[in-house]
């Protein structure tokens, strides 16, 4: 089968982002597919590449990276939501004229559509968030 | 078309629990997760609601996080199952649809 | 591309979170998908389309205007919720105008929203195939 | 020593506000912002609740927060008072100490 | 410096969200400042101190130990709301035995979890002159 | 008066941040004395600069940011906070090997003991969050 998975919050502040890494993982290891991810709200906040937490604590967004690069996975930030929150790639820091950009490997910035159309694409849509 | 219903909030805490009971068909299926599975074990002032909800619906919870607040299953309401994240995806495949109740 | 019913749950107030506001772009994306759309008020999420918001107090954008562009974009079933109503002290007068305008019968306007009790709620959210929440 | 306890969620929504009420002492008061200003309006589920506080304590009520969610002064149940933020400040100084119902 | 009563305030479940592992973090920091401290239990922060959390399942780590350092910091006023307990099917059985050592009493461990009434634990708000809430 | 403010929440998701500039603002326009803003758990969102909202929306990073510099407010990111959720001036960027840094003027990274020694050294303490 094939799964959307949306995610509305980032991650530590709330366990959305932990119970959908969990559930993804779970998907895969049944052999369904995951058509896409997609981070909305803070939700975005999960494709920060400048996280540094205690290391005796877990890396959210670097275990969505390795878990994206290991699966060939979409990850989707949404950039209206992107832009509010200030999580950029490299074009988009380019065109906004900003000296830094923070995102990390694995996740694209996208529109809105892509959920869309992940709910169309998919056999199941599932939300996790606060 | 069954569905299943997602929990997150604790019943104790937001409306959002109730408000799921109060729209969930018969032969629906309800998924307590993060820290709605606190709603799971007996005697709380939840626990009348939520038998009444299991005469029709099945009600599941997420093993894990009932155990990282403190609850042991043998504390659970009769007839709550508990699932791992397998038995979570599980339940996603095996109803239509699904409905996050955030 | 196929033809889903899509259904949008609102539950929750404007202006003290940001989901009634990111919830209503996703909501006008989707009419470019030409799927089947429908919006759910229900509890808290009423407040969403109330009339007369004033937000000069609060330094936020008031965005409630939006909703009444949805009738352009052929989203007109926005299923609202009569006990979430009472509960709050509201009736359907204060909730805003929201009309579509139907072109087979000369374009005339016709309400948007549905008002229905929690079991019609009910009825309406078993139908849908895929429901995004907020 | 009087507190002023500031609540910003929707009754309807969470608990925190009857948590205030069940704790805050007579002569203390309660100013509700954010989402919490819905509470503030006649005929509501939770206005007898509210009113029952009003009774030894003074309740009041952001203005813009009341504004922006469509819900005009002239609904306010009896004896609720409508503030600004300099009024917000004001509470603050009047009163020795606050707490926030998060 | 001078001291001050301190409460803070935890009325929500660990776990589901990050305020009771952060709020933690600020309670160790304040030992050092030597301030006359307490924390509140009540509503759904009451389980944040429940015996046996088992975080396996979850992919978080289990900080419940923390709260047994508590007392070498001197930090030993830990109130517990019944009714809340109550209402959650659960007792003080249920939870941590948190303690301190009394160096004026031979270094006798004391209990550091006071239970309280909802009228006990509103006496306790109001002497308080600062209250952080997460 | 002293007052010290803490943010719990980012900015857009909730309204804290929005009605705690609102309040420090209104503070400062009475004459009062504001000792410090301390930006808790997800608060710490509230100090990037990479943020780009619609144009017709507010940009509160920049407001807090502006208002700090006008008033010379000392506004606190709380460092562990900040480290998990991406968080970065130049100094902890470098010390933790990373490439970027993206927190904006007008705020300082520093620790916990800082909301206490706010809350020990103001009359007022008020707290903003979820």
């Amino acid at each position: 089968m094939k799964f959307t998975i949306m995610i509305n919050e980032g991650p530590y502040q709330h366990q959305s982002s932990d119970s959908a890494l969990q559930f993804a993982r779970a998907v895969l290891a049944q052999g369904h597919e995951i058509f896409r991810v997609f981070f909305y709200h803070d939700g975005v906040y999960n494709g920060t590449r400048l996280s540094v937490p205690p290391a005796d604590d877990r890396q959210l967004q670097k275990e969505w990276s390795e878990l994206a690069i290991e699966h060939n996975l979409d990850l989707v930030l949404c950039i209206a939501a992107a832009q509010r929150r200030g999580i950029m790639d490299a074009d988009e820091a380019k065109r906004q004229g900003l000296d830094a950009d923070n995102i990390i490997e694995g996740f694209r910035i996208s529109g809105l559509g892509q959920l869309i159309e992940g709910g169309i694409q998919s056999d199941r849509t599932i939300v996790f968030g606060d | 078309m069954a569905m299943l219903h997602i929990v997150n909030k604790s019943p104790f805490e937001r409306v959002s629990f109730r408000s799921c009971l109060n729209h969930a068909k018969p032969g629906d299926s309800i998924l307590m997760i993060e820290d709605a599975a606190v709603a799971a074990i007996e005697g709380t002032s939840f626990t009348e609601k939520l038998k009444e909800a299991m005469t029709d619906k099945s009600v599941y919870v997420l093993g894990g996080d009932l155990a990282a607040r403190g609850l042991s299953e043998d504390r659970m309401i009769d007839g709550i199952k508990s699932v791992d994240y397998a038995g979570f995806v599980d339940l996603t495949v095996e109803n239509e649809t699904t409905q996050s109740w955030l | 591309m196929s033809t889903k019913k899509f259904m949008f749950v609102n539950r929750k107030a404007p202006y003290g979170t940001v989901y009634a506001l990111e919830s209503l772009e996703v909501v006008l994306i989707s009419a470019a998908f030409e799927q089947d759309v429908s919006l759910a008020f229900l509890d808290d999420g009423v407040y969403q389309i109330t009339k007369g918001q004033n937000t000069e107090g609060i330094g936020q954008k008031n965005f409630s205007s939006t909703y009444k562009a949805l009738g352009d974009y052929e989203i007109k079933k926005l299923y609202v919720e009569k006990e979430s109503l009472e509960e709050r002290g509201l009736t359907p007068d204060d909730l805003m105008d929201l009309v579509w305008e139907d072109e087979d019968d000369d374009w005339a306007e016709k309400p948007s929203i549905i008002l229905v009790d929690r079991a019609e709620m009910a009825d309406v959210m078993a139908e849908q195939e895929v429901t995004l929440s907020f």
